[in-house]
């Protein structure tokens, strides 16, 4: 048999597979948080806590009204998108033009209430979302078994991801996003609706987190906790990214699920530090991080 | 008189606590360029600035072709047709120079294509897929000033848009607003550059602790040096 | 320890008004002053009219902890959002040193503070050169990977922490075991840092601080190599919030994962901003408010402690940004300026 | 006779938390209804309860108790959920010299090698877990096992436990890896499970980790080749999995709600309360508040020694264990149940999840006292 | 000893990206001398600046000050040479006393700056010192005041008196009048006549008045290289210049301003 470091392909290929699957979620929830970071220079603290409601808004839809998974794919988005728009309404818009730090603390404590509420009203042990029947069974693909589901997640991420990038790095919309993002004000005088824009995309950073959310729902325990031990590494994965792009978060997340699928073979004692220790070789060698522009 | 473009009554205007303007009166007909002179801190900027509504708190009136703009939110008041070229440029770093160019939504018709632009500066053309604050400062300058001829706003506000211009590219943009002034534009300009503003200018008001406290007309520019002495040390 | 700089006294006609923006302090008011030395005095009597000395021990742990952290945030401008590692890791070291090595408890909090710095250098060395929230983010990540460090590591004891560190006796001739001897002990610890701390803001160092908190391109043109002076807060902080966590073991006897989890960093974070931000009693305030809250909440609401944090910390950003004693100081400045 | 003239009982547990479930305020419910059958009062002084939420704080479950102790003349504590917090809660009880009764703590350590007289641990510990389970698969037929252990000591110590049992026994232990904790995602480690041909996957792990560990388990169609056993599992876990996901999984605990008539009946007076069937954890405070409450009468005093003299004398016999006794080193010797997890079409109403596989006579089930380190049992 | 060349680049380049901003840069700049960068917008000025204050890398070439090889210092320690450069934005502390401003730069020299556990009492002897700069930049009544409340001529002046109290040898000066009033124009052009006594400036300034009136030694850059230096009168006459520069209407360099 061939065996590549050690490990035969076969298992090689496999845990290749794994880690695109985990590096599917941190890129997607990277991406959200770089959107959001863009535009409204908040780190979206929250963002862990939206992709848990997104997952119970799944959950919950299923559970009370028999809504299935791929209706509940697009109204739970929908659904947490709106929650967003309310939570910058009634909070992120009074933080605009104060330091950013403001917008960590505040969306902290936004996740602390939302992680709360979901705590008290469903306990933590958690919920069971089934895989949908359409992508129930697992493919044979000669060197691993893969769930048909986990395939789908990494093909709907990908899709997400890339439409995300077109959308803000090629089209007018995006233009405006950016160039918001440094001086909303003047981009406000020139005629166009920032505050709208904003608002929409801080829904939109939302509604991605929450996709992701239901994505997972069927490959991990739906619990209150779900956000807040996923939110740290994603926001690691930020950092070694750069922020800069939003390919590079992408990127970035992707491959990072690799080597952490990697590391959990070769010594998975270390497999939850791994991220951690990749950012601070990172830092060391390129403060700006990877695809970060030099301030 | 021509038609009345701008009128602002008793204009009033804070930064936070700090109170900036009070009770600024002027007022521009439709084609006409009109400068605000002033010393640094005088308030010109400022009153730009509460016209497109970049201010904090405001009151008074501040009427654009008779519709009255003071509770309006800045996207609103831009899309009467107004075009604003801040005195710190406001180019976006995200943005190449090209995307800078065309970021501003078109508020009127008649703009000036992005073949012109370029044909009045050619900096602009050859570093037009550079990041905008890699400009030089006096390549953001022309940016700035560019991206707002092509919005088709028939009301342009210019603050401070000689600075940092090597002379030769002043002549060129003192050459431009006369162009645009026999197309019919009206032009508010604040300068420190008083040698530019005033072979320009129709009229002038200067400022002086966020008040207008003269106005006088181009022919009457001899008659009053003394007085610009006194205000402007000119 | 005087300010030099009176509020403006002949402000010229021509210039602006002052701005509304407050003067960061850079001294102790006589006033202020006088509030220190009677708090001083009531927490002095506090043990004798009632006050329960083990929580007033917790207290003076945690505000100093959060004084730590604050001369950092408050004073340098840098948001770290890890000091739970510095108080978790010092918390565990000096509880190992004095149970598992017999350590007495002034050396093992010596080897806190040790601790403290030590980790605070390997922190700021990755972290110093971002700035802002990529600086927040950095130290979160890297606290995060000492907690995994602590949570994998034998002498921690896992998930059941570093149960039963004796108090010992301090010197050699002071026993511990009363917590009316510690209380005090712990005070004069407190009080000592405290001050240690306005010292430290008012320094040349913390002259530099400032430079740096109010424009740091100019700082560095000035010819200051401002990342070796954050660098140095960084590490100062550190130190003072691994003392704060070594003592913590000795006062409680154990040290534990929460010690060292982000959460924690979140805490300490609420108790900065909750009394004030860039002044030096606030912090204490803060923890204050935060530990008497999580002790009342113990009892009442269950699952709802979390969501009442998570409230006072939207509250806080949106309508207190100064934090109670930062708005005690606004408004004193505002009747000032209008008398 | 009573200080402070009443009975005070207080519990400090996780009501918002990762464990809130297996205990909590359901717990608090439960000691409510053992004060309420005991009638409410002793000998006309009442009993009184106090709760608190240690938010798995160990600092705030000391400082509480220590509270209690000092200003609120708190007779006995009930430590619920979480080891760290109960080790830092026995020391205090410890110090007051007031009897503490851990009842949802996993660490044998409360009655090995930080035992203290003062402590008494009353449902289960990791070292009857692992014997539980380790044994009884064994002789079930599963010889070969692979383990995915959480890596911090609680796992490592219940791999370790269970390893020696299943040799003991004569099975085998063909490899293990080590997960981290919170590794939200398992399939990596599963695989190599998988990769193992072992029969048996040990789960010496906890809480979410064992959750998501039998989720993808169930993904990846490895319990079409392997069977799981969980060696710390509750039935809120059960419940919140489902039965199709966890079915023929083994599981070691100290109590199941539909064992026999008695424990049905009050099980069913607790659901009318909390609307959740009971845990093994919630049942044994019951039972512990119960057996102090007796002692408290039977000695006519609320005073710590006299009370834990009756306590370590006495017989225990309610809906929790029967016959059980206290163990030199604190410990509560009962019975220990083997389950297997029944199938979708084999459960006839809602939690309704077990068959009780095995029972662990007494002493078998416990530390023996050649390995114990406890000063107190020698 | 006035005369010597104290700074001097060789063969100075900086690319971006392919496209030269600095092109091949040879220039000497003599003690003593007030000499301004000029050259129209793009040129590379301002790059050639932050090449001599290591705010860039150059891509290749030598920059030497005083015989010794700078070109890969560090920032901090180029300014600690006595090269220190004014920004085009108006720097300084805002929410410190005018006093303070300059007070922090005095205190560099000092060495007690990692001294964490020194009062702030160890620094007052420095105000008497700090108190003379500020009155050379007229700014006396204004000590106590608080920076942000400062006109902006004012601003631009306590810079420069924060700049001198550098001991700087060399100050490099990017657009020192640039956004003021013609009072303020005059006034700090006066400034900095006064404080080049002693000193070298190197400046790059658009404004033609001012640069004719003080400046000792011109050099004309454009798209990134050197096409005239040489005194004021002699580059004024350059063909070369005024085609390149101040355009075709003026046959002299004359105010632009
Ligand atoms: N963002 C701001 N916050 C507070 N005060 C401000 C702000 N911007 C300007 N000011 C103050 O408002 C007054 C008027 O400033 P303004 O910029 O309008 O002056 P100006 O006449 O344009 O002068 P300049 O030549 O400096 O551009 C000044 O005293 C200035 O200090
Ligand atoms: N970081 C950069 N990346 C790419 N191009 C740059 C960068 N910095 C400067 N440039 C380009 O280099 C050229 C020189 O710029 P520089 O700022 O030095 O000009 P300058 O002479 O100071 O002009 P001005 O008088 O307009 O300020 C410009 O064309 C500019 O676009
Ligand atoms: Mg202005
Ligand atoms: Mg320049």
């Amino acid at each position: 048999m061939t065996e590549i470091f050690g490990i035969p392909i076969q298992a090689f290929l496999g845990q290749l597979m794994l880690g695109l699957v985990n590096g599917a979620f941190y890129a997607m929830l990277s991406l959200g948080l770089a959107v959001i970071f863009g535009l409204l220079d908040i780190v979206n603290f929250a963002h862990g806590a939206l992709y848990m409601v997104g997952a119970f808004a799944a959950w919950i839809m299923l559970e009370k009204w028999g809504i299935n998974y791929w209706i509940a794919l697009i109204v739970a988005p929908l659904i947490v998108g709106a929650l967003g728009v309310v939570i910058e309404r009634l909070f992120l818009k009074r933080l605009y033009g104060l330091d950013p730090l403001y917008g960590l603390l505040l969306t902290f404590g936004l996740s602390l209430i939302l992680e709360g509420i979901f705590r008290d009203q469903y306990g933590v042990s958690g919920q069971s979302y089934p895989v949908p029947d359409a992508l129930a069974g697992a493919t044979n693909l000669g060197f691993m078994v893969l769930p048909n589901y986990r395939a789908w997640v990494v093909l709907a991420s990908i899709v997400i991801c890339l439409g995300t990038w077109f959308l803000i790095e090629r089209t007018r919309l995006g233009a405006y996003l950016r160039a918001g993002t440094e001086n909303a004000k003047l981009v406000q005088a020139f005629g166009v609706n920032v505050p709208l824009m904003v608002m929409l995309t801080y829904g939109a950073g939302a509604a991605l987190a929450a996709m992701a959310g239901v994505l997972a729902a069927p490959v991990i325990q739906v619990t209150p906790l779900m956000g807040s031990n996923l939110i740290i590494v994603v926001f690691a994965v930020v950092v070694i990214g750069g922020m800069g792009s939003i390919l590079g978060s992408v990127v970035t997340g992707l491959g990072l699920g690799v080597i952490e699928g990697f590391t959990r073979v070769f010594y998975p004692e270390a497999s939850n530090v791994v991220v951690f220790v990749i950012m601070a070789i990172v830092l060391m060698l390129r403060p700006a991080g990877l695809f970060g522009k030099e301030a | 008189m021509a038609n009345e473009l701008l009128r602002i009554e008793n204009l009033n205007a804070w930064y936070g606590e700090s109170h900036v303007l009070h009770g600024v009166n002027l007022n521009v007909a439709e084609g006409e360029v009109v400068s605000l002179l002033g010393r640094n801190g005088a308030g010109r900027t400022t009153t730009l600035r509460a016209i497109v509504g970049l201010t904090g708190r405001r009151t008074g009136s501040i009427r654009i072709r008779g519709q009255e703009a003071i509770a309006m939110a800045p996207h609103k008041i831009a899309r009467l047709g107004i075009g604003y070229c801040p005195e710190e440029r406001g180019i976006f770093a995200s943005l190449s120079a090209e995307e800078n160019l065309m970021l501003p939504p078109s508020v009127g018709s008649g703009g000036m294509s992005v073949a012109e632009i370029y044909g009045m500066f050619p900096n602009l053309k050859e570093r037009a897929s550079s990041p905008g604050t890699r400009l030089s400062g006096g390549e953001q300058q022309m940016l700035a000033v560019a991206r707002i001829l092509r919005t088709g706003a028939r009301l342009l506000l210019l603050d401070e848009i000689s600075e940092g211009l090597a002379p030769v590219i002043v002549q060129k943009l003192a050459e431009t607003i006369r162009t645009l002034k026999a197309k019919g534009y009206t032009i508010v300009l604040v300068e420190q550059n008083f040698r530019f503003a005033a072979p320009l200018a129709d009229r002038f008001y200067v400022m002086e602790h966020g008040k207008i406290v003269r106005e006088f007309a181009q022919r009457e520019l001899q008659a009053n040096t003394a007085m610009l002495q006194e205000f402007l040390g000119v | 320890m005087n300010t030099t700089t009176q509020t403006a006294t002949v402000a010229p006609a021509d210039t602006a008004p002052p701005s509304s923006t407050p003067r960061a302090a850079t001294g102790i008011s006589p006033l202020t002053r006088y509030a220190y030395v009677a708090l001083l005095a009531l927490a002095i009597v506090a043990p004798m009219a009632g006050l329960y000395p083990v929580f007033g021990m917790k207290l003076l742990c945690f505000a100093l902890f959060a004084c730590a952290f604050n001369l950092l945030l408050g004073f340098t401008g840098l948001l770290s959002f890890g000091h739970a590692a510095f108080f978790g890791m010092a918390a565990y070291i000096a509880g190992w040193l004095v149970k598992a090595q017999g350590w007495s408890p002034e050396l093992g909090l010596l080897a806190g503070i040790v601790t403290g710095a030590v980790l605070g250098l390997v922190f700021g060395l990755v972290a110093i050169r971002r700035q802002g929230i990529y600086f927040a983010m950095i130290t979160l990540a890297l606290a995060q990977m000492i907690f995994f460090v602590c949570l994998q590591a034998p002498f921690t004891g896992g998930e059941d922490g570093l149960q039963g560190v004796p108090r010992g006796t301090l010197f050699g001739v002071l026993p511990l075991t009363s917590d009316l001897t510690l209380y005090y002990v712990v005070l004069a610890i407190f009080v000592a840092c405290f001050l240690g701390i306005i010292r430290v803001v008012t320094s040349p160092f913390g002259q530099v601080l400032k430079m740096i908190r109010e424009n740091e391109p100019r700082a560095i043109s000035l010819g200051y190599a401002v990342d070796k002076y954050k660098l140095l807060a960084f590490v100062l902080s550190a130190s003072l919030a691994g003392l704060a966590g070594s003592l913590k073991t000795i006062v409680m006897g154990f040290a534990s994962l929460t010690d060292v989890h982000w959460s924690m960093s979140g805490e300490v974070i609420l108790m900065s901003l909750l009394g004030g931000v860039g002044t030096f009693f606030g912090p204490v305030f803060g923890a204050g408010i935060v530990i008497a809250l999580q002790n009342m909440l113990a009892d009442r609401v269950g699952a709802w402690v979390t969501v009442i944090i998570g409230a006072i910390f939207v509250v806080c950003v949106l309508a207190f940004r100064k934090g109670a004693v930062g708005e005690l100081h606004a408004w004193l400045e505002r009747r000032r300026s209008r008398g | 006779q009573y200080s402070g003239d009443v009975i005070r009982i207080g519990i400090i547990t996780d009501m918002s938390s990762v464990y809130a479930d297996i205990d909590g305020q359901g717990g608090v419910e439960a000691i409510r209804m053992a004060i309420a059958d005991m009638g409410g009062a002793i000998n006309g002084k009442k009993i009184e309860v106090l709760s608190a939420d240690h938010q798995n704080k160990p600092d705030v479950a000391a400082t509480k108790a220590r509270e209690w102790f000092d200003t609120q003349g708190l007779d006995m504590l009930i430590g619920g959920t979480n080891s760290g917090t109960n080790l830092a809660m026995a020391k205090v009880a410890a110090e007051k010299k007031k009897p503490f009764i851990a009842v949802g703590a996993a660490t044998s350590a409360l009655t090995n090698d930080q035992c203290t007289p003062y402590t008494l641990h009353w449902a289960y510990d990791t070292t009857a877990l692992a014997k539980g389970t380790g044994a009884a698969v064994v002789k079930q037929g599963g010889k070969s096992w692979f383990f995915l252990t959480a890596d911090y000591a609680f796992g490592h110590q219940l791999q370790a436990d269970t390893t020696k049992v299943v040799e003991a026994n004569g099975g085998k232990v063909v490899g293990s890896v080590r997960a981290p904790l919170n590794a939200s995602d398992f399939s990596s480690f599963l695989l190599q499970a998988q990769g193992s041909k072992a029969q048996i996957l040990g789960l010496a792990n906890a809480g979410g980790d064992t959750i998501n560990t039998i989720k993808a388990a169930n993904e990846f169609g490895i319990t079409k080749t392997m069977k799981l056993a969980g060696l710390l599992v509750f039935i809120n876990d059960i419940h919140s999995l489902g039965l199709k996901t966890t079915q023929n999984m083994y599981l070691t605990d100290s109590w199941y709600w539909n064992q026999n008539q008695e424990t049905r009946a009050w099980s069913r007076k607790f659901f009318d309360k909390v609307k959740r069937m009971p845990s093994s954890l919630q049942a044994a405070d019951y039972s512990a508040t119960t057996q102090y409450l007796n002692a408290v009468k039977t000695a006519g005093t609320d005073d710590a020694e006299k009370v834990l003299d009756v306590l370590k004398k006495a017989k225990f016999n309610d809906v929790f264990m029967k016959n059980g006794w206290v163990r030199g080193d604190g410990r509560v010797i009962h019975d220990m149940y083997l389950m297997q997890v029944k199938t979708p079409e084999k459960s006839t109403e809602p939690w309704d999840y077990y068959n009780v596989v095995q029972v662990f006579k007494g002493e078998e089930a416990w530390t023996t006292k050649a390995e114990s380190k406890c000063s107190l049992w020698k | 000893m006035p005369g010597e060349i104290i700074l001097e680049t060789k063969g100075l380049t900086k690319e971006f990206k392919g496209f030269v901003a600095v092109n091949n840069v040879d220039l000497q700049v003599r003690r003593g001398d007030i000499h301004a960068l000029i050259g129209p917008n793009g040129a590379g000025k301002t790059t050639f600046f932050n090449l001599l204050t290591k705010f860039l890398a150059p891509t290749r070439g030598t920059i030497t000050y005083l015989g010794t090889d700078i070109t890969h210092e560090r920032p901090a320690q180029t300014a600690r040479r006595g090269i220190v450069r004014s920004f085009q934005i108006s720097a300084v502390f805002p929410h410190m006393t005018v006093l303070e401003n300059v007070r922090a730069a005095l205190q560099r020299n000092l060495g007690t700056s990692f001294h964490f556990w020194k009062p702030e009492r160890s620094l007052y002897h420095l105000h008497d010192r700090a108190m003379q700069l500020l009155a050379e930049v007229d700014l006396q009544n204004f000590v106590d005041e608080l920076t942000v409340n400062l006109p902006y001529g004012r601003k631009r002046a306590l810079e420069l008196a924060t700049t001198m109290a550098l001991e700087p040898d060399l100050m490099l000066l990017d657009e020192p009048t640039q956004g003021m009033g013609h009072e303020d124009v005059h006034r700090v052009t006066q400034l900095i006549k006064k404080v080049s006594a002693g000193r070298t400036i190197l400046m790059v300034e658009h404004n033609m008045n001012v640069v004719s009136s003080i400046a000792d030694r011109i050099t004309v850059l454009q798209r990134g290289a050197v096409i005239a230096d040489g005194p004021y009168a002699e580059v004024s006459r350059n063909p070369q210049v005024i085609e390149a520069y101040m355009g075709s209407a003026d046959t002299e360099l004359q105010g632009a301003h």
